[in-house]
């Protein structure tokens, strides 16, 4: 039992790890923007078609194994890093001044439009994405865990950790945060929010692709309809941590894939339970932590 | 009209603006000159907000001109101008929630890429408000109305402003405060800062100021040396009071 | 009735180990204007909000008109009678100036939506009553009839602070709690807002505790006066006896000579 | 005069149209006439779609009253949608009601499911309540799909079409007629409720919840009120949506459901019901009008959706211009 | 003035990819029988209604399908989505020709106008329980994707499975579109049954099974007829060597259906999928029953549906049980070599 639960430890901080690097972006953009981007699991999805394209091209000439994957992943990032920018100019930057549930639904409609644009280039075909990553790992007793899940739960929590220094310790970070309260302050105190705005939308874009490639080559295949699960997975891994905070959307990723891994284990309720279990949970955390568990209360003045 | 003494920094010609259909100022003339103190006094609603943040940019000026050291502001970003010295601490504070009270000191010198001078200029705001270095990592919403106050006038420090624009920067302070205010807006002046003051406070602003001006629903009204205005009995009738 | 309308004592309130409010003994009595004082972050909108229920003391008590208050959530306490203005302006957007002041009238009608649906003779007999008390209040503040259908927001801000005030009496208080009022107004608004508290007090019998750092204005009309430094209640009397109080002087009022000071 | 307030925001100008009886009564006699005659002239399949088209409006008009009214976002309603359904479905089919019995049950359980969730969460932000509707929302279609009594995944099918004073409600005609009625109604109540004391009393909540709170409102009490009203706009047309398509299973309740209910919502411009009749329309007939483009139909769906946001922020209705 | 046929399939959404290969099939058919000289002596051509795999969609899919002039109806991919179309086909009287969707929850909703010439899933329960005993199985870990076919087909194999005495040792549920199934894969192999079935569709099972054996389970893995694609080989890889799967006949393994591949090929430029012949013999079937009945009248073509004794199918003969499911089992045994399937012997 023990060798069981353990092992479900590992599978929930791999799938944590995804939803950390998804929820991430989200938390980044709802924290400058206050915008929930609905459209940003697909971005996960283009970001692993991306990695695969980039990978096929390149691993003919680099190799298809860690490099391969590296560069790749690299590229997604960029690439998608620009495509939220795009996304943001086009959809969002016109929308500011709208209500907020407005610039909501334009976020669905964006991720409709990537949806089927992508179904549409592809046909819907699901692509396998066969990196030669080799099954290495190490043993743990009964517990087998693999270079991949290392290497991936690595990668994880250095772009996290990254991430959360950029935020909390530099100007520009302060910026991100200074712009999502007050956009006219901002801009008198000399800061371009626009820029500013635009950087956020590049690096948890650029985090989501990196998210959707790894887990392209994590899990061998890419299809359209990826980012649609996880995308959800993520809103509720960033909720849970308290939306708006970067510690908070690791912690929350974390518990998710954690909850998730568990869930399927409890005894007499079978898998198809598991999502009701994390999602209780998930209303429980609220009821007794409104701002989810790192999220600052934000008491106003009277 | 005025003396023609000292180079004119900042200057306004013909300016409009307003908010959609609502035209708040109606071409406007106004000069601030390097060193001075001018004081801008008006009812509510005369449109003082408008002006300054017509020349900070907030607001896009519907005709006229705005130069900056005979640079053209009007058609420029907020932050733009920002960057190039003219600084707006606006009417309500606008202190940044979620963000520390330091933090929020920090940003106000977001264009001053030496940490060093940023370092020291925080030195010298936590000199002059000591209350700031004790909350320095409490959430500066969290202050009360005064000491948000000093936050902002605070910030406006970090930037190291060549022309300093204030907004009512004595609004809801206590009155022992008001005055402390009023100090530091003559020390800063001292300092080398040129400064655009709008007050409901105008007995203060003119003893503060050499220059004023009066607005009047979106026109000057009148202007004139501070203390000539101060004698003036309409201003004192409606203005000053007892 | 006691003659006590309102009454704290010892309350203490703090946040994340500060101390907001120390052990504050207070009270207001029934049809009197009492003001409060004291420098910024004194903790005077503070004590409001643990009067209100927005804020909960973790020591003290407070009683209103014999009941205790601590318990209650903000929506209770003005049922029970103590209606409140904001510091900041906060008129509820995109509705009219009748509208806002209506809402006053919620905690005293009690219609929910089966009459809304099929609107009863009671129903509207209610909204009726709503429309009329709404009305009054503001014919009482001076706002001008023509303005009652604009949106609230647009307004000047010196007739924003009115409706603020009306829509604070459409609730029906004994007890008003004003947090500057007369901050940003000019002179002569001032002097309207002057007049319009004391008929607060006068013409409706309406105690009113107010917040201002305009202290002509404050000794002008009010009958008691309390200093708040620091939490800390440092003195209270008369509006005489305050303005010569060396304490007070020290810690809020400053002196002439810093004002001379300031001409160059 | 602030019922004139309430009633030309709610109808956003539209209201000017039919400010003498007169007019009023022609116009009501023109639309109806249209709505009455829409199905002959069209033939059977517009009649399905129209139909489907009047049940998005009874949906989007009572999460309106949420959304629009109450300010409180919900991405689960189609869970409110699923408690009618199933309530018919499983009460007829597995025992044996009679339709008109399962109306009151549905209800019930329906205001009985929006205190459950709504009771704890209320409170919340409302990003914050955002998720746990959703999470709701999936927790019921989950259930929906993993329960025996529901059907499981493949759902319930053979739901008996109810009788009414002897007229079989069967064909797409019947059901058009029907959802005509219950949308007329649906309007009315919603009406009436923006123009009344708990109307108002969404629209301070919204606004402003302390300053509400410091009026004397109660806002939980009164975000209850609109999640409950809403809970039941959806169930009864979960209802009437069950016995329709005679057959139900959990995919009808999906998260993407409810997005498209608050598209419906949001796109016409939330608060204001031509526009959010017209949203409703507009979510239900544009992917049929596009129905001959086969695989690009969505993908120009969601395009033109994307646009009408860009060019048309709050809503294609406009706000009202008073004077 | 020709003839319409309706196709209902999903074009758009997650099974997007199937509905068009069955629409494609339909057109190779379609261009046959035109080429012959059409039905009675007139052109034939489709029209394609997109049911997006959801039962709502799918009803304005049907209700268009049904008001617009066609005289039958092919297709019926997924099961959900078709079973509240069965009573718009039924209340329009159109013959319905349901060439993929097997669920057995079709059956009891069929008005008696539709006809299922794949076969369903008792029938693939059969096979797949002859299969697993003649493999010597004991116990057995079943997983399904929640959706009705594959729910379906799992509760009908989970009934005949205990009911022969045997175990199953885990039944799961996964989210379709999920990518990590290491929890199952954990769960199951901790229960270690000696084969592992699952009921749902290639995308996700063919990432089951990679996660499974580089979990080291060892046992056999089976998978039903939604995974038939060779497509299952390029997600699963290596791990897909030996997987059973049970299947309709499939272009590959249909001797006859080489020019009909062709043809597919030649005017689509890829392999025909697997539910491909089926669908084009759907379409053969509706034309020989009109034919039959010599008119378009849909009671008469109903009729001669019912009778059928279609012997021209890709995918083998076609007549009806009394509740119109095909009346032999289709089902093949298929296994994984060499990255791809090969007929299991
Ligand atoms: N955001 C806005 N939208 C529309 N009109 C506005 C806006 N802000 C100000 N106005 C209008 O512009 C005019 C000038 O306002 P402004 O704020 O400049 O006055 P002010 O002199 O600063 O007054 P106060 O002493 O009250 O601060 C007023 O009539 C005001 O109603
Ligand atoms: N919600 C809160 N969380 C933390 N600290 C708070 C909070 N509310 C008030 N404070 C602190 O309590 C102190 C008193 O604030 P308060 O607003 O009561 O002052 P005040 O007397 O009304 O001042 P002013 O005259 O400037 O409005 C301040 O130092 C403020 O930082
Ligand atoms: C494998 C397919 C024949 C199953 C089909 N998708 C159904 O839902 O019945
Ligand atoms: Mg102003
Ligand atoms: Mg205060």
């Amino acid at each position: 039992m023990f060798d069981i639960l353990a092992q479900q430890l590992i599978n929930g901080l791999v799938l944590g790890s995804f939803y950390a690097l998804v929820a991430l972006g989200y938390t980044m953009v709802f924290g400058v923007v206050k915008l929930l981007n609905f459209a940003h699991g697909d971005l996960y999805m283009v970001g692993a078609f991306v990695g695969l394209m980039a990978f096929s091209f390149l691993a003919p000439i680099i190799g298809p194994g860690w490099f391969g994957v590296g560069v790749s992943i690299l590229l997604s990032m960029v690439a998608i890093g620009f495509l939220g920018v795009v996304i943001e100019r086009v959809a969002y930057t016109p929308m500011l001044k709208a209500p907020r549930l407005s610039i909501l639904i334009t976020a669905l409609a964006v991720s409709l439009v990537l949806q089927n644009a992508v179904l549409t280039l592809t046909n819907g075909q699901i692509l396998a994405f066969s990196p030669k990553l080799g099954f290495g790992g190490v043993n743990l007793g009964s517990i087998f865990i693999s270079f991949k899940q290392l290497v991936l739960v690595g990668t994880a929590a250095v772009l996290m950790i990254a991430l959360e220094l950029f935020v909390s310790r530099t100007q520009y970070g302060r910026a991100m945060r200074a712009v999502s309260v007050d956009k006219d302050m901002c801009e008198l105190m000399g800061i371009d929010v626009n820029r500013v705005v635009a950087v956020t939308f590049f690096v948890g874009s650029a985090l989501a692709g990196a998210a959707g490639t790894m887990a392209g080559a994590y899990y061998g295949s890419v299809w359209y309809f990826m980012g649609f699960l996880i995308g959800l997975k993520a809103f509720t891994a960033a909720v849970i941590g308290g939306i708006g905070s970067i510690p908070g959307a690791m912690l929350g990723g974390l518990i998710l894939g954690l909850l998730e891994a568990f869930g399927t284990q409890i005894p007499g309720i079978g898998s198809e339970w598991k999502d009701v279990f994390s999602f209780s949970v998930l209303i429980l955390v609220l009821v007794f932590k409104p701002t989810g568990l790192l999220g600052k209360s934000e008491q106003e003045r009277m | 009209m005025r003396s023609e003494t000292g180079d004119v920094v900042l200057s306004l010609k013909g300016v409009s603006a307003g908010y959609g259909r609502i035209t708040a100022l109606h071409g406007i003339d106004l000069e601030v000159r390097r060193g001075e103190i001018v004081t801008l006094l008006g009812a509510n609603g005369a449109g003082k907000t408008t002006t300054l943040k017509t020349i900070s940019g907030l607001v896009r000026a519907q005709a006229g001109s705005i130069t900056f050291e005979g640079e053209e502001l009007v058609g420029r970003k907020a932050s733009a101008i920002a960057r190039m010295g003219v600084v707006h601490v606006p009417e309500g504070r606008h202190v940044l929630r979620g963000l520390s009270v330091r933090e929020n000191l920090e940003l106000g010198g977001f264009t001053v890429h030496d940490s060093k001078l940023r370092g020291e200029r925080l030195e010298e705001v936590f000199g002059l408000f000591p209350i700031l270095q004790q909350r320095q990592h409490q959430d500066g919403s969290l202050l009360s109305g005064g000491e948000q106050q000093m936050l902002a006038i605070g910030r406006a420090m970090m930037h190291g402003p060549r022309v300093l624009l204030l907004d009512e920067p004595s609004m809801g302070l206590a009155p022992k405060l008001v005055l402390e205010t009023m100090r530091i807006v003559k020390q800063l002046n001292e300092r080398g800062a040129t400064i655009l003051l709008v007050e409901q406070n105008a007995r203060l602003a003119l003893k503060l100021a050499k220059y004023g001006y009066v607005l009047e629903t979106g026109n000057i009204r009148m202007e004139g040396e501070a203390s000539d205005l101060a004698k003036d009995t309409a201003i004192v009738r409606a203005y000053l009071g007892g | 009735m006691s003659e006590q309308l309102l009454q704290l004592s010892g309350v203490t309130l703090g946040f994340a180990g500060n101390t907001v409010l120390q052990g504050v003994d207070f009270t207001v009595e029934a049809g009197r204007i009492a003001s409060l004082i004291g420098p910024n972050g004194a903790g005077k909108t503070s004590l409001f909000n643990c009067i209100t229920g927005f804020y909960k003391p973790q020591q003290g008590a407070i009683t209103f008109d014999g009941r205790a208050m601590l318990p209650l959530k903000p929506f209770q306490v003005t049922q029970a009678g103590i209606a409140r203005t904001f510091q900041n302006l906060r008129l509820f957007r995109g509705m009219s100036v009748l509208e806002n002041v209506m809402s006053g009238q919620h905690c005293r009608t009690k219609a929910g939506a089966i009459a809304a649906i099929f609107r009863p003779a009671s129903q509207r007999r209610e909204e009726a009553k709503i429309e009329q008390v709404a009305s009054e209040c503001l014919r009482f503040v001076g706002v001008d009839a023509a303005d009652w259908h604009r949106e609230a927001t647009t307004l000047a801000y010196g007739h924003q602070r009115r409706v603020e005030i009306a829509r604070a009496l459409a609730t029906e208080p004994q007890l008003l709690l004003l947090d500057e009022p007369a901050a940003g107004l000019t002179k002569s608004e001032k002097e309207e807002l002057t007049a319009l508290i004391t008929s607060i007090r006068d013409e409706r019998g309406v105690a009113v505790l107010l917040i201002e750092h305009d202290t002509g204005l404050v000794m002008s009309i009010s009958e008691k006066v309390s200093v708040l430094d620091h939490g800390v209640l440092i003195a209270e009397g008369t509006p005489v006896e305050i303005q010569n109080n060396p304490k007070v002087i020290e810690a809020y009022l400053g002196s002439e000579d810093a004002e001379d000071a300031l001409a160059l | 005069m602030a019922e004139d307030e309430a009633r030309s925001r709610v109808w956003s100008g539209l209201d000017r149209w039919f400010d003498t009886p007169a007019k009023k009564g022609a116009i009501l006699a023109v639309l109806a006439a249209a709505m009455i005659a829409a199905p002959l002239i069209f033939g059977p399949y517009a009649t399905v779609i129209l139909t489907n088209a009047l049940l998005y409006a009874i949906l989007a008009l009572g999460l309106n009253i949420v959304v629009g009214y109450a300010g409180l976002l919900d991405l689960g309603y189609a869970a409110f949608f699923a408690v009618g359904a199933y309530s018919v479905g499983i009460l007829t089919v597995q025992f044996g009601w009679n339709f008109w019995l399962t109306l009151p049950v549905a209800v019930a359980a329906a205001a009985l499911a929006g205190i459950i969730i709504g009771g704890p969460t209320l409170r919340l932000r409302s990003d914050y309540l955002a998720i746990v509707t959703l999470g709701f929302g999936e927790i019921v279609r989950i259930a929906a799909r993993n329960l025996q009594i529901t059907g499981a995944a493949s759902g319930i099918s053979g739901i008996e079409q109810p009788w009414l004073f002897g007229w079989h409600i069967a064909g797409p005609l019947d059901f058009y007629y029907v959802f005509l009625v219950l949308a007329v109604i649906a309007v009315i109540v919603s009406v009436r409720l923006a123009e009344s004391r708990l109307g108002r009393a969404w629209l301070y909540v919204r606004h402003d919840e302390d300053a509400a709170e410091a009026m004397g409102i109660d806002r939980v009490r009164v975000k209850l009120a609109a999640y409950i009203i809403g809970a039941i706009y959806g169930s009864l047309g979960g209802v009437f949506f069950a016995v329709n398509l005679t057959a139900i299973s959990p995919e009808s309740f999906s998260f993407r459901q409810s997005t498209l209910f608050l598209m419906a919502v949001i796109l016409g411009g939330m608060g204001k019901i031509p526009g959010v009749i017209l949203g409703a329309f507009i979510v239900v007939l544009a992917p049929e009008l596009l129905r001959d483009l086969g695989s690009f139909r969505l993908l120009i769906f969601a395009v033109g959706l994307l646009l009408i946001m860009l060019f048309r922020p709050s809503g294609i209705w406009p706000t009202r211009s008073r004077s | 003035q020709g003839l319409t046929v309706g196709v209902q399939v999903p074009t758009t959404g997650s099974e997007a990819t199937y509905g068009q290969d069955m629409a494609n099939a339909i057109q190779i058919a379609i261009d046959e029988i035109n080429a012959a000289g059409g039905i009675l002596g007139k052109q034939v051509s489709e029209v394609v209604g997109d049911d997006a795999c959801d039962p709502q969609q799918a009803t304005n899919a049907a209700t268009k399908l049904a008001s617009s002039g066609v005289v039958g109806i092919v297709g019926g991919y997924c099961s959900g989505a078709t079973v509240p179309t069965l009573k718009i086909y039924g209340d329009a009287k159109l013959p319905f020709i349901i060439t993929a969707a097997n669920s057995t929850k079709l059956i009891p909703a069929n008005p008696g106008n539709a006809f299922m010439i794949n076969s369903t899933g008792n029938d693939q329960v059969a096979k797949a329980m002859e299969v697993f005993t003649k493999r010597g199985l004991k116990s057995l870990a079943i997983v399904n994707e929640g959706d009705a076919y594959s729910q379906d087909l799992a509760e009908l194999t989970r009934k005949a499975w205990t009911d022969a005495g045997n175990t199953v040792a885990a039944f799961e549920t996964v989210n379709k579109g999920e990518q990590d199934y290491s929890a199952v894969v954990t769960k199951i192999k901790a229960a270690n049954p000696d084969g592992v079935f699952w009921t749902a569709y290639y995308a996700d099972g063919g990432l089951l099974i990679r996660q499974l054996r580089e979990a080291g389970y060892q046992g056999l893995i089976a998978v039903g007829d939604g995974s038939n694609s060779p497509d299952l080989f390029k997600l699963a890889g290596e791990a897909a060597e030996g997987v059973i799967g049970f299947s309709n006949p499939t272009a590959e393994f249909l001797p006859g259906a080489k020019a009909f591949a062709d043809a597919y090929m030649a005017k689509f430029g890829n392999a025909p999928g697997p539910y491909a012949p089926l669908s084009y013999d759907g379409m053969k079937l509706l034309a020989w029953a009109i034919d039959k009945a010599g008119t378009t009248d849909s009671a008469a073509v109903i009729e001669a549906l019912k009778g059928a004794d279609f012997k021209d199918g890709l995918a083998g003969p076609i007549s009806f049980n009394k509740d119109n499911t095909l009346a032999r089992s289709n089902f093949i045994v298929l296994e994984g070599k060499n990255g791809t399937w090969a007929l299991a012997e």
